[in-house]
Protein backbone atom coordinates (compact mmCIF):
# COMPACT_ATOMS: atom_id res chain seq x y z
CA UNK A 1 0.00 0.00 0.00
CA UNK A 2 1.03 3.40 -1.34
CA UNK A 3 0.06 4.79 2.78
CA UNK A 4 2.36 2.47 4.09
CA UNK A 5 5.39 4.83 2.85
CA UNK A 6 7.07 7.93 4.21
CA UNK A 7 8.66 10.72 3.11
CA UNK A 8 12.07 11.85 4.15
CA UNK A 9 13.65 15.40 3.37
CA UNK A 10 16.41 17.04 3.99
CA UNK A 11 17.58 20.83 4.50
CA UNK A 12 20.61 22.76 3.87
CA UNK A 13 23.38 21.57 5.06
CA UNK A 14 22.31 17.91 5.73
CA UNK A 15 21.03 17.94 2.05
CA UNK A 16 24.30 18.51 0.71
CA UNK A 17 26.06 16.36 2.93
CA UNK A 18 23.97 13.80 2.15
CA UNK A 19 23.48 14.14 -1.34
CA UNK A 20 20.09 14.13 -1.57
CA UNK A 21 16.65 16.25 -0.97
CA UNK A 22 14.44 13.57 -0.49
CA UNK A 23 12.98 9.75 -0.41
CA UNK A 24 10.65 8.05 0.16
CA UNK A 25 10.85 4.74 2.77
CA UNK A 26 8.67 2.01 3.64
CA UNK A 27 7.60 2.18 7.40
CA UNK A 28 9.22 -0.35 9.44
CA UNK A 29 7.18 -1.76 12.18
CA UNK A 30 10.08 -0.93 14.87
CA UNK A 31 10.48 2.76 13.11
CA UNK A 32 7.79 4.60 15.21
CA UNK A 33 9.00 8.00 16.08
CA UNK A 34 11.18 10.20 14.29
CA UNK A 35 14.23 9.44 16.61
CA UNK A 36 13.82 6.13 15.51
CA UNK A 37 13.95 6.74 12.01
CA UNK A 38 17.35 9.22 12.65
CA UNK A 39 19.26 6.04 13.87
CA UNK A 40 17.93 3.71 11.42
CA UNK A 41 19.37 6.12 8.71
CA UNK A 42 22.63 6.55 10.70
CA UNK A 43 23.16 3.06 10.14
CA UNK A 44 23.66 3.70 6.31
CA UNK A 45 27.39 5.09 7.73
CA UNK A 46 29.37 7.93 6.22
CA UNK A 47 27.86 11.18 5.83
CA UNK A 48 24.65 9.08 7.54
CA UNK A 49 26.46 8.75 10.73
CA UNK A 50 25.89 12.62 11.77
CA UNK A 51 22.33 11.87 12.25
CA UNK A 52 22.60 10.53 15.78
CA UNK A 53 25.53 12.25 15.93
CA UNK A 54 26.94 15.05 18.74
CA UNK A 55 25.61 17.92 16.23
CA UNK A 56 22.54 18.96 16.97
CA UNK A 57 19.62 18.03 13.82
CA UNK A 58 16.14 19.58 14.01
CA UNK A 59 12.80 17.53 12.84
CA UNK A 60 9.62 18.56 11.46
CA UNK A 61 6.98 16.39 11.31
CA UNK A 62 4.31 17.50 8.64
CA UNK A 63 5.99 20.41 8.50
CA UNK A 64 5.41 21.11 12.07
CA UNK A 65 8.62 21.37 14.40
CA UNK A 66 9.00 17.80 16.24
CA UNK A 67 11.20 15.83 18.17
CA UNK A 68 12.85 13.10 18.81
CA UNK A 69 9.75 11.21 20.23
CA UNK A 70 7.51 12.22 18.23
CA UNK A 71 5.19 9.42 16.19
CA UNK A 72 5.50 9.12 12.44
CA UNK A 73 2.75 6.98 11.03
CA UNK A 74 2.20 6.37 6.80
CA UNK A 75 2.01 8.57 4.64
CA UNK A 76 3.67 11.24 6.94
CA UNK A 77 6.12 13.90 5.73
CA UNK A 78 9.97 14.00 7.96
CA UNK A 79 11.97 16.50 7.00
CA UNK A 80 15.74 17.00 9.03
CA UNK A 81 17.91 19.91 9.00
CA UNK A 82 20.51 21.57 10.61
CA UNK A 83 19.62 24.62 13.40
CA UNK A 84 17.64 27.49 11.47
CA UNK A 85 19.55 30.86 10.58
CA UNK A 86 17.22 32.93 9.18
CA UNK A 87 16.46 36.43 10.05
CA UNK B 1 -5.09 42.72 6.64
CA UNK B 2 -2.01 40.82 8.11
CA UNK B 3 0.61 39.56 5.72
CA UNK B 4 3.35 36.79 5.29
CA UNK B 5 5.21 36.90 2.35
CA UNK B 6 8.06 34.14 1.47
CA UNK B 7 9.78 34.44 -1.82
CA UNK B 8 12.82 36.11 -3.98
CA UNK B 9 11.19 39.44 -4.91
CA UNK B 10 12.40 42.56 -3.13
CA UNK B 11 10.12 44.42 -0.64
CA UNK B 12 9.38 48.48 -0.28
CA UNK B 13 9.16 48.98 3.66
CA UNK B 14 7.23 52.31 2.59
CA UNK B 15 4.58 50.02 0.75
CA UNK B 16 4.11 47.85 4.55
CA UNK B 17 4.46 51.01 6.75
CA UNK B 18 1.46 52.41 4.81
CA UNK B 19 -0.28 49.25 5.23
CA UNK B 20 0.69 49.50 9.01
CA UNK B 21 -0.60 52.94 9.46
CA UNK B 22 -3.81 52.58 7.73
CA UNK B 23 -5.21 49.83 10.51
CA UNK B 24 -7.39 52.37 11.85
CA UNK B 25 -7.50 55.36 13.49
CA UNK B 26 -7.48 53.15 17.19
CA UNK B 27 -3.66 52.89 15.94
CA UNK B 28 -0.67 54.93 17.93
CA UNK B 29 1.83 53.11 17.67
CA UNK B 30 3.93 51.15 14.69
CA UNK B 31 7.28 49.23 14.83
CA UNK B 32 9.16 48.04 12.41
CA UNK B 33 12.49 46.15 11.62
CA UNK B 34 14.43 45.41 8.10
CA UNK B 35 16.95 43.43 7.81
CA UNK B 36 20.11 43.58 5.83
CA UNK B 37 22.63 41.10 3.90
CA UNK B 38 26.12 43.45 5.90
CA UNK B 39 29.71 42.92 4.83
CA UNK B 40 31.57 41.08 7.66
CA UNK B 41 29.65 37.76 8.48
CA UNK B 42 31.01 34.55 10.50
CA UNK B 43 34.16 35.17 7.91
CA UNK B 44 35.13 37.75 6.43
CA UNK B 45 35.39 38.73 2.95
CA UNK B 46 31.25 38.01 2.41
CA UNK B 47 30.20 38.99 -0.94
CA UNK B 48 26.29 37.80 -0.81
CA UNK B 49 23.92 35.45 1.06
CA UNK B 50 21.88 32.37 -0.53
CA UNK B 51 18.71 31.22 1.53
CA UNK B 52 17.17 28.19 1.66
CA UNK B 53 14.14 27.54 2.99
CA UNK B 54 11.05 24.83 3.48
CA UNK B 55 8.31 26.05 1.09
CA UNK B 56 4.89 25.19 2.65
CA UNK B 57 6.41 24.78 6.59
CA UNK B 58 7.80 28.39 6.28
CA UNK B 59 4.70 30.10 6.04
CA UNK B 60 3.12 28.07 8.14
CA UNK B 61 5.06 28.60 11.12
CA UNK B 62 5.09 32.34 10.64
CA UNK B 63 1.74 31.99 10.54
CA UNK B 64 1.86 30.38 13.89
CA UNK B 65 4.17 32.69 15.53
CA UNK B 66 1.77 35.76 14.62
CA UNK B 67 -1.15 33.61 15.80
CA UNK B 68 0.77 33.24 19.38
CA UNK B 69 2.21 37.56 18.95
CA UNK B 70 -1.16 38.15 18.76
CA UNK B 71 -2.26 35.72 22.26
CA UNK B 72 0.40 37.46 23.97
CA UNK B 73 0.03 41.48 22.54
CA UNK B 74 -2.94 43.36 21.67
CA UNK B 75 -2.12 44.25 17.66
CA UNK B 76 -3.58 45.79 14.72
CA UNK B 77 -1.33 44.79 11.91
CA UNK B 78 1.39 42.40 11.03
CA UNK B 79 3.42 42.34 8.47
CA UNK B 80 6.17 39.73 7.82
CA UNK B 81 8.47 39.28 4.28
CA UNK B 82 11.30 36.99 4.55
CA UNK B 83 13.72 36.81 0.95
CA UNK B 84 14.71 33.71 -0.36
CA UNK B 85 17.67 32.75 -3.10
CA UNK B 86 20.76 34.93 -3.72
CA UNK B 87 20.96 38.02 -2.48
CA UNK B 88 23.73 40.14 -2.28
CA UNK B 89 25.48 42.99 0.18
CA UNK B 90 23.28 45.83 1.77
CA UNK B 91 20.11 43.68 0.33
CA UNK B 92 17.03 43.77 2.20
CA UNK B 93 16.52 39.82 3.55
CA UNK B 94 13.91 40.75 6.00
CA UNK B 95 10.96 42.59 7.09
CA UNK B 96 8.80 42.50 10.26
CA UNK B 97 6.04 45.50 10.98
CA UNK B 98 3.62 45.49 14.04
CA UNK B 99 0.86 47.97 14.36
CA UNK B 100 -1.13 48.18 17.93
CA UNK B 101 -2.69 51.04 20.06
CA UNK B 102 0.44 50.96 22.50
CA UNK B 103 3.81 51.01 22.22
CA UNK B 104 5.06 48.15 24.62
CA UNK B 105 2.67 45.92 22.50
CA UNK B 106 4.09 47.03 18.96
CA UNK B 107 8.14 46.86 20.35
CA UNK B 108 7.51 43.52 22.10
CA UNK B 109 5.91 41.93 19.61
CA UNK B 110 8.06 43.44 16.49
CA UNK B 111 10.88 41.69 18.60
CA UNK B 112 9.07 38.48 19.32
CA UNK B 113 8.78 37.62 15.74
CA UNK B 114 12.12 38.98 15.04
CA UNK B 115 14.02 36.96 17.76
CA UNK B 116 11.22 33.37 17.00
CA UNK B 117 12.46 33.87 13.17
CA UNK B 118 15.51 32.80 13.62
CA UNK B 119 14.93 30.52 15.61
CA UNK B 120 12.09 28.43 14.50
CA UNK B 121 11.75 29.38 11.16
CA UNK B 122 13.62 26.92 8.27
CA UNK B 123 15.38 29.19 6.97
CA UNK B 124 19.10 28.54 6.04
CA UNK B 125 21.38 31.33 5.32
CA UNK B 126 24.72 30.30 3.08
CA UNK B 127 27.48 33.04 2.86
CA UNK B 128 29.28 33.84 0.00
CA UNK B 129 32.85 34.89 -0.09
CA UNK B 130 35.93 35.64 -2.45
CA UNK B 131 37.24 31.80 -1.53
CA UNK B 132 34.01 29.64 -1.25
CA UNK B 133 30.75 29.32 0.29
CA UNK B 134 29.62 27.97 3.97
CA UNK B 135 26.85 27.87 5.57
CA UNK B 136 26.07 30.11 8.62
CA UNK B 137 25.90 28.19 12.32
CA UNK B 138 23.48 28.93 14.62
CA UNK B 139 24.27 31.73 17.11
CA UNK B 140 24.41 30.97 20.47
CA UNK B 141 22.95 34.73 20.74
CA UNK B 142 20.28 34.16 19.16
CA UNK B 143 19.28 30.67 20.31
CA UNK B 144 19.10 33.05 23.68
CA UNK B 145 17.09 35.44 22.58
CA UNK B 146 14.64 32.83 20.86
CA UNK B 147 14.43 31.12 24.18
CA UNK B 148 13.84 33.93 26.56
CA UNK B 149 10.14 34.14 25.36
CA UNK B 150 9.36 30.86 25.96
CA UNK B 151 7.30 30.84 29.44
CA UNK C 1 24.20 61.33 8.98
CA UNK C 2 21.93 61.62 12.79
CA UNK C 3 18.98 63.66 12.83
CA UNK C 4 17.02 65.46 15.11
CA UNK C 5 14.18 67.71 13.92
CA UNK C 6 11.97 69.02 15.80
CA UNK C 7 8.54 71.55 14.24
CA UNK C 8 5.45 71.42 12.58
CA UNK C 9 6.02 69.65 9.22
CA UNK C 10 4.66 66.33 8.57
CA UNK C 11 7.71 63.79 7.94
CA UNK C 12 8.14 61.04 5.50
CA UNK C 13 9.28 57.65 7.39
CA UNK C 14 10.51 56.45 3.94
CA UNK C 15 12.67 58.99 3.71
CA UNK C 16 13.89 58.49 6.82
CA UNK C 17 15.11 54.50 6.16
CA UNK C 18 16.58 55.69 3.01
CA UNK C 19 19.09 57.66 5.42
CA UNK C 20 19.38 54.72 7.63
CA UNK C 21 19.90 52.43 5.21
CA UNK C 22 22.44 54.03 3.48
CA UNK C 23 24.80 54.22 6.47
CA UNK C 24 27.29 51.68 5.28
CA UNK C 25 27.30 48.18 3.86
CA UNK C 26 28.50 46.73 7.80
CA UNK C 27 24.38 47.78 8.00
CA UNK C 28 22.51 44.69 9.23
CA UNK C 29 19.62 46.26 11.01
CA UNK C 30 16.97 48.83 10.94
CA UNK C 31 14.88 49.68 13.85
CA UNK C 32 11.98 52.26 13.41
CA UNK C 33 9.39 53.37 15.67
CA UNK C 34 6.20 56.00 14.46
CA UNK C 35 3.71 57.53 16.88
CA UNK C 36 0.30 58.38 15.40
CA UNK C 37 -2.71 60.37 17.25
CA UNK C 38 -5.49 57.90 17.71
CA UNK C 39 -8.92 58.32 18.96
CA UNK C 40 -8.81 57.04 22.28
CA UNK C 41 -6.88 58.67 24.65
CA UNK C 42 -7.43 59.79 28.63
CA UNK C 43 -11.11 61.08 27.35
CA UNK C 44 -12.96 59.75 24.72
CA UNK C 45 -13.96 61.83 21.84
CA UNK C 46 -10.49 63.37 20.91
CA UNK C 47 -10.16 65.20 17.33
CA UNK C 48 -6.91 66.22 17.65
CA UNK C 49 -3.81 67.10 19.58
CA UNK C 50 -1.81 70.18 20.41
CA UNK C 51 1.61 69.54 21.29
CA UNK C 52 3.62 72.47 23.14
CA UNK C 53 7.82 72.19 23.46
CA UNK C 54 10.14 74.24 24.77
CA UNK C 55 12.29 75.46 21.72
CA UNK C 56 16.22 75.00 22.14
CA UNK C 57 15.91 72.63 24.83
CA UNK C 58 14.01 70.42 23.31
CA UNK C 59 16.65 69.44 20.57
CA UNK C 60 19.50 69.94 23.19
CA UNK C 61 18.09 66.96 25.36
CA UNK C 62 17.06 64.96 22.32
CA UNK C 63 21.21 65.02 21.29
CA UNK C 64 21.89 64.47 24.89
CA UNK C 65 19.84 60.47 24.48
CA UNK C 66 21.59 60.08 21.21
CA UNK C 67 24.52 60.74 22.69
CA UNK C 68 23.69 58.32 25.72
CA UNK C 69 22.33 56.03 23.40
CA UNK C 70 25.77 55.62 21.40
CA UNK C 71 27.78 55.19 24.90
CA UNK C 72 25.45 52.20 25.18
CA UNK C 73 25.13 50.50 22.01
CA UNK C 74 26.90 50.63 19.10
CA UNK C 75 24.85 52.05 16.90
CA UNK C 76 25.38 53.36 12.92
CA UNK C 77 22.62 56.15 12.70
CA UNK C 78 19.95 57.86 14.28
CA UNK C 79 16.68 60.09 13.05
CA UNK C 80 14.75 61.52 15.35
CA UNK C 81 11.65 63.81 14.23
CA UNK C 82 9.47 64.83 16.89
CA UNK C 83 6.19 67.19 15.47
CA UNK C 84 5.02 70.16 17.70
CA UNK C 85 1.50 72.56 17.03
CA UNK C 86 -1.62 71.09 15.86
CA UNK C 87 -2.34 67.43 14.78
CA UNK C 88 -5.54 65.51 13.63
CA UNK C 89 -6.31 62.24 14.29
CA UNK C 90 -4.17 59.38 12.75
CA UNK C 91 -1.46 62.21 11.78
CA UNK C 92 2.46 61.17 12.34
CA UNK C 93 3.51 62.89 15.72
CA UNK C 94 7.00 60.80 16.67
CA UNK C 95 9.56 58.79 13.94
CA UNK C 96 12.56 57.11 16.12
CA UNK C 97 14.70 54.85 13.61
CA UNK C 98 18.19 53.50 14.38
CA UNK C 99 20.38 51.55 12.33
CA UNK C 100 23.52 49.08 13.61
CA UNK C 101 25.15 45.59 12.59
CA UNK C 102 22.88 44.06 15.31
CA UNK C 103 19.63 43.80 15.50
CA UNK C 104 19.43 43.73 19.47
CA UNK C 105 21.25 46.98 19.43
CA UNK C 106 19.25 48.14 17.12
CA UNK C 107 15.99 47.62 18.76
CA UNK C 108 17.33 48.50 22.31
CA UNK C 109 18.42 51.83 21.18
CA UNK C 110 15.46 52.59 19.48
CA UNK C 111 13.10 51.47 22.49
CA UNK C 112 15.42 53.34 24.85
CA UNK C 113 15.06 56.71 22.87
CA UNK C 114 11.01 56.34 22.61
CA UNK C 115 10.93 55.46 26.12
CA UNK C 116 12.64 58.35 27.37
CA UNK C 117 11.46 61.13 24.54
CA UNK C 118 8.41 60.15 26.59
CA UNK C 119 10.31 61.22 29.98
CA UNK C 120 13.04 63.66 30.11
CA UNK C 121 11.95 65.58 26.74
CA UNK C 122 10.16 68.94 27.13
CA UNK C 123 6.46 68.51 25.06
CA UNK C 124 3.34 68.31 26.53
CA UNK C 125 0.54 67.08 24.67
CA UNK C 126 -3.41 69.01 25.00
CA UNK C 127 -5.87 66.98 23.88
CA UNK C 128 -8.93 68.77 22.11
CA UNK C 129 -12.22 66.84 22.17
CA UNK C 130 -15.73 67.53 21.12
CA UNK C 131 -16.55 69.14 25.07
CA UNK C 132 -13.40 70.96 25.33
CA UNK C 133 -9.74 70.10 26.00
CA UNK C 134 -7.50 69.07 28.63
CA UNK C 135 -3.54 68.87 29.54
CA UNK C 136 -3.00 64.75 28.97
CA UNK C 137 -1.18 63.69 32.42
CA UNK C 138 1.89 61.77 32.77
CA UNK C 139 1.17 58.07 32.77
CA UNK C 140 3.19 56.29 35.41
CA UNK C 141 3.46 53.47 33.26
CA UNK C 142 5.32 56.17 30.98
CA UNK C 143 7.55 56.86 34.07
CA UNK C 144 8.66 53.03 34.83
CA UNK C 145 9.19 52.71 31.13
CA UNK C 146 11.77 55.43 31.14
CA UNK C 147 12.92 54.70 34.71
CA UNK C 148 14.28 51.10 33.69
CA UNK C 149 17.12 52.37 31.42
CA UNK C 150 18.33 54.52 34.43
CA UNK C 151 21.11 52.06 36.05
CA UNK D 1 22.61 95.54 36.77
CA UNK D 2 21.45 93.28 34.02
CA UNK D 3 23.19 90.37 35.24
CA UNK D 4 21.65 90.22 38.69
CA UNK D 5 18.18 89.21 37.10
CA UNK D 6 16.77 85.64 35.96
CA UNK D 7 14.45 84.69 32.85
CA UNK D 8 11.82 82.45 34.67
CA UNK D 9 9.35 80.54 31.61
CA UNK D 10 6.26 78.58 32.22
CA UNK D 11 5.19 75.83 30.02
CA UNK D 12 2.07 73.76 29.55
CA UNK D 13 -0.59 73.51 31.89
CA UNK D 14 1.18 75.98 34.41
CA UNK D 15 1.61 78.61 31.98
CA UNK D 16 -2.16 78.66 31.49
CA UNK D 17 -3.02 78.62 35.06
CA UNK D 18 0.01 81.19 35.86
CA UNK D 19 -1.03 83.42 33.54
CA UNK D 20 2.22 83.80 32.26
CA UNK D 21 4.71 82.30 29.91
CA UNK D 22 7.85 84.22 31.29
CA UNK D 23 9.17 86.94 33.58
CA UNK D 24 12.39 88.48 34.89
CA UNK D 25 12.67 88.50 38.65
CA UNK D 26 15.17 90.72 40.25
CA UNK D 27 18.14 87.97 41.65
CA UNK D 28 17.32 87.78 45.80
CA UNK D 29 20.17 86.77 48.25
CA UNK D 30 18.11 84.27 49.20
CA UNK D 31 17.31 82.30 46.45
CA UNK D 32 20.06 80.44 45.62
CA UNK D 33 18.19 77.10 44.23
CA UNK D 34 15.27 76.29 42.25
CA UNK D 35 13.72 75.07 45.10
CA UNK D 36 14.04 78.38 46.42
CA UNK D 37 12.86 80.44 43.71
CA UNK D 38 10.00 78.05 43.78
CA UNK D 39 8.80 78.57 47.41
CA UNK D 40 9.20 82.42 46.92
CA UNK D 41 6.67 81.99 43.99
CA UNK D 42 4.46 80.17 45.74
CA UNK D 43 4.08 82.85 48.73
CA UNK D 44 2.68 84.92 45.38
CA UNK D 45 -0.99 83.06 46.61
CA UNK D 46 -3.24 81.61 44.07
CA UNK D 47 -2.77 79.56 41.60
CA UNK D 48 1.20 80.50 42.22
CA UNK D 49 0.56 77.99 45.79
CA UNK D 50 0.21 74.52 42.98
CA UNK D 51 4.22 75.10 42.57
CA UNK D 52 5.19 74.01 46.50
CA UNK D 53 1.98 71.48 46.46
CA UNK D 54 1.59 67.86 45.86
CA UNK D 55 1.76 68.22 42.46
CA UNK D 56 5.26 67.63 40.43
CA UNK D 57 7.04 70.27 38.72
CA UNK D 58 9.75 69.95 36.67
CA UNK D 59 12.60 72.70 36.25
CA UNK D 60 15.10 73.32 34.04
CA UNK D 61 17.74 75.61 34.53
CA UNK D 62 19.76 77.26 31.56
CA UNK D 63 17.68 74.07 29.01
CA UNK D 64 19.05 71.68 31.21
CA UNK D 65 16.74 69.13 33.59
CA UNK D 66 17.49 69.91 37.02
CA UNK D 67 16.40 69.68 40.47
CA UNK D 68 15.50 71.58 43.40
CA UNK D 69 18.94 71.65 44.97
CA UNK D 70 20.37 73.00 42.13
CA UNK D 71 21.70 76.26 42.38
CA UNK D 72 20.44 79.51 40.16
CA UNK D 73 22.98 82.69 39.59
CA UNK D 74 22.33 86.00 37.52
CA UNK D 75 22.00 85.30 34.01
CA UNK D 76 20.47 82.00 34.07
CA UNK D 77 17.21 81.11 32.97
CA UNK D 78 15.10 79.03 35.11
CA UNK D 79 11.53 77.23 33.57
CA UNK D 80 9.45 75.16 35.63
CA UNK D 81 6.50 72.77 34.15
CA UNK D 82 4.55 69.97 34.59
CA UNK D 83 5.79 66.26 33.82
CA UNK D 84 6.65 65.95 30.19
CA UNK D 85 3.89 64.07 28.09
CA UNK D 86 5.61 64.03 24.56
CA UNK D 87 6.47 61.17 22.43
Amino acid sequence: MATDTITVRYFARLREELGTDSEVLALDAEQRTAGDLLNTLAERGGPWRQLAGDQPVMIAVNQAMARPHTRVGPGDEVAFFPPVTGG
Amino acid sequence: MDLVQVGEEDFDPAEEYAHLRTSGSGTGAIATFTGLVRDSGDLSGVTGLYLEHYPGMTEQVITGLIHQARERWDLHRVRIIHRVGSLRLTDQIVFVGVSSAHRSDAFAACQFLMDTLKTSVPFWKKELTDSGEHWVEQKASDRQSGERWEE
